[in-house]
């Protein structure tokens, strides 16, 4: 395992997966480090920011003074209003995400397999609790909550995955199979992560690159799949 | 025709044991219609089945995603029906969340851990979304890829359609609708605020019944045409929160 | 046949229609001399009148005036604004209309059987062309439209026929069996003609209303089916 | 952000022989996009499958229809493409209208007789706004009870959910949307004007691609984000009339 110190804070992660953000491109972030993104956009581009709460063209995470309770993204966390934003209901937020008119999806994950499978809405397996939903909610543990990830994940044009590269124990959530309950097969193209950035490719996963400070073999320590070292690997680009 | 009723009881008043209830927001405090679900939990009601995105999941949840902003003080969800044994049954996109650290359990946790019996169905956000459009539209069932690949495959039909496997999913029937508006006249003609819109526009005309709280009552003639978002067709009551 | 001159002419018929609606109905009206209705609210009822093209709580129809272009009802007249009005499109339209929240629908017919069966959309039937709707258009005869009345006559709670109680040359549009393409089964509950009002039940077809100067006989005999005569048989009241 | 286009030629410059195209409006003069139309009928594309609820019934029924109102000389409607012989099929609700009595046969009757190869498929209006809002959800195929008993039975699923009838309808996928709202900007976001709303707004994000006729290009942010009713995600090219 690599020492904390050589990882890339959840600012940081969300800033190089704004990088991705192309102009003129909808896009919707996932709750928890995907939300962040907003406050990233490069200069000179302009990116619609799509909110499955029902807003379409805000602008950044809200300060203090300007929240308000009528104005949140999918963490909850309010945002700014921006011109040529509308709003809408949840039907209509999803027949564009169901429908394919988002660009690029952002998701948070739990586990994403080498074929680029991503599991993100519970840690765990149904099969543990006997296919027993009510069972494994009242353990408490990692209570599952789908969301509108299912629905994101096979809807986007693009799904680009932001999370912390390894599990609280150390465990690598980049994985041969997924083992917890997947969300949607063979969805994800990117993996962004607090230690490397990886394509998923037909011939499997490229390291494309790496956090400051961090070598392939740190990377690959972590990672379940042998990864395919890019020709033009670099550090992280923000 | 006047929709105005003059409090959230009186709203509510034919609830009945077993009733299935949709429930409007998101989750977080904006759009939750609090008023109902205050007066709801205060009525002697029980085995209802609550469905929504996320809509128990409690006071600390909403305190924890606030940060530094206010929870207001009339603020209330579909926790105080788990606490008081009203629910028999959770629909729900989110009935916890795994990304907030609370000190105490999730209200759903907390229930089961207490020994209620309470069934749990999970459904994708955008599936409960298009579930309750399709039972305001007539529509008895539809198909979507949601879901394919997953769980969710089990005991649903698999089709294929161009080649791409897609899941059946039946319109979801309801007996009551709560929701959340900002504005709404006698005719129940409604407009939400922002982001609160959410599924509280979903819901209005998806259950037998809807009931909308709202922040202001207006006079007829005085909301936009062009910009009623919900038409007083679907809603039968309007109560002052 | 009767003469000419018992029979109740269009908006008469479209009055008689009017005093169905009762207070704080959801009213759809179709094409022809249904939407001729909406001019005769019953003083002190609040109608609400929904037309498929968008709109719900239009008023009257439009003086030439009053008229707008981007103000219609099913018929393609002008219609005017009133308070409490709101507009949709015509997804939205037909959510109300196939999902069940109109409480009547007033449609036009070409037949109505004695079970209630409604044909409103072509003069002819499919057979007769082979099922080549193609070869049928083409004949210039009677070029079929189905518009929203298959919608209506399934979705609404009560489905009235206002017509003219025969065809051009004098033949029943009150049949055993319609002959002529179906709209929907054993969708109508009322028929109003220019000559009487005819209930659909199950026992059969109630005639309860006759034009001034007509009797039961003279409807009989423009009429397929056999009419039970009402107990309390009386003239139109308008 | 850019939808903006200088005019309906440039907005419709990649249409192509074979295409399908979404027609908005309702028949009538209100919502037709007859600045695009004329356009198409001015480009030298054809075997077109033109997709509306009555998007030919020609100028004559116009007139019929307004009586003593005064038909805009600017009207046109895809009659102009049935002369031109640039239809291959017509997908309607309303094809012709046997309640109208027209000196000369309706635009379609006449193709026809006249000797042009048109398919002609017919659709209840309620399964035909459906159909396309199907298509913009994503949603490949879906049960309604309209058409059961009918003719629309032969060459369809039927299939009983709760002891009822309801008919098998697939999304209709289309290569094009034309459409008449009232303003854009230059996200593409729109607001109609009264009951010229009707397909326009359904038809919005329902195919490939979305090009809409405006009578007033405003300014990004002088629309009311509250009445918004086509979310600019939905368009791709916006031309004023």
């Amino acid at each position: 395992m690599s020492a904390p110190k050589n990882r890339m804070d959840e600012q940081t992660i969300a800033m190089r997966v704004a990088r991705e953000f192309e102009d003129g491109m909808y896009v919707n972030l996932g709750g928890g480090i995907p939300t962040l993104a907003c406050n990233f956009v490069a200069e000179g581009r302009e990116v619609i920011f799509q909110t499955e709460n029902g807003g379409l063209g805000y602008g950044n995470i809200a300060s203090t003074e300007e929240a308000d309770w009528d104005m949140f993204n999918a963490s909850f966390q309010p945002v700014t209003y921006a011109p040529g934003m509308s709003f809408f209901d949840h039907d209509n937020a999803f027949d564009m995400i169901r429908g394919g008119h988002i660009d690029l999806s952002v998701l948070g994950a739990m586990q994403v397999s080498e074929q680029g499978d991503l599991a993100n809405w519970a840690i765990g397996n149904l099969v543990d609790y006997d296919g027993d939903v009510v069972a494994w909610i009242k353990t408490g543990r990692f209570p599952p909550g789908i969301g509108g990830a299912m629905d994101l994940a096979v809807g986007a044009k693009k799904v680009i995955v932001a999370m912390i590269h390894t599990t609280r124990d150390g465990s690598p959530k980049v994985v041969k199979e997924c083992t917890y309950e997947i969300t949607a097969c063979r969805c994800v193209s990117l993996i962004v992560t607090d230690m490397a950035v990886i394509e998923v490719t037909p011939a499997g996963l490229v390291l494309k690159e790496v956090a400051p400070g961090l070598t392939p073999d740190d990377i690959q320590a972590v990672t379940e799949p042998e990864l395919i070292i890019a020709d033009d690997l670099k550090e992280v680009e923000l | 025709m006047d929709k105005i009723v003059p409090g959230a009881r009186e709203a509510l008043a034919d609830v009945f044991d077993g009733a299935v209830i949709l429930c409007g927001g998101f989750g977080c405090v904006g759009g939750m219609p609090s008023t109902l679900l205050r007066a709801l939990s205060e009525l002697p009601v029980k085995n209802l089945t609550l469905v929504g995105n996320a809509p128990a999941l409690g006071l600390e949840a909403q305190k924890t995603a606030a940060r530094t902003m206010q929870v207001p003080d009339s603020y209330a969800d579909g926790s105080l029906l788990l606490k008081n044994g009203q629910v028999g049954k959770l629909i729900a996109s989110v009935p916890a969340m795994a990304i907030f650290r609370l000190e105490e359990p999730f209200p759903i946790v907390k229930a089961l851990q207490e020994g209620q019996n309470i069934e749990v169905e999970l459904v994708p956000q955008g599936t409960l979304a298009a579930r309750m459009k399709a039972a305001r539209a007539g529509i008895p069932a539809f198909y979507t890829r949601t879901g394919t690949g997953t769980y969710l495959e089990k005991g649903r039909e698999v089709r294929q359609f161009d080649g791409q496997d897609y899941l059946l999913e039946h319109a979801l029937k309801a007996d009551f609708g709560i929701i959340r508006a900002h504005k709404g006249d006698r005719h129940g003609n409604l407009v939400y605020r922002g982001t609160s819109r959410t599924f509280n526009a979903t819901i209005a005309g998806a259950a037998a019944v809807t009931i909308a709280e709202v922040d202001e009552v207006v006079e007829l003639g005085a909301l936009d045409p062009e910009a009623i978002v919900t038409p007083g067709i679907y809603v039968n009551r309007v109560v002052k929160r």
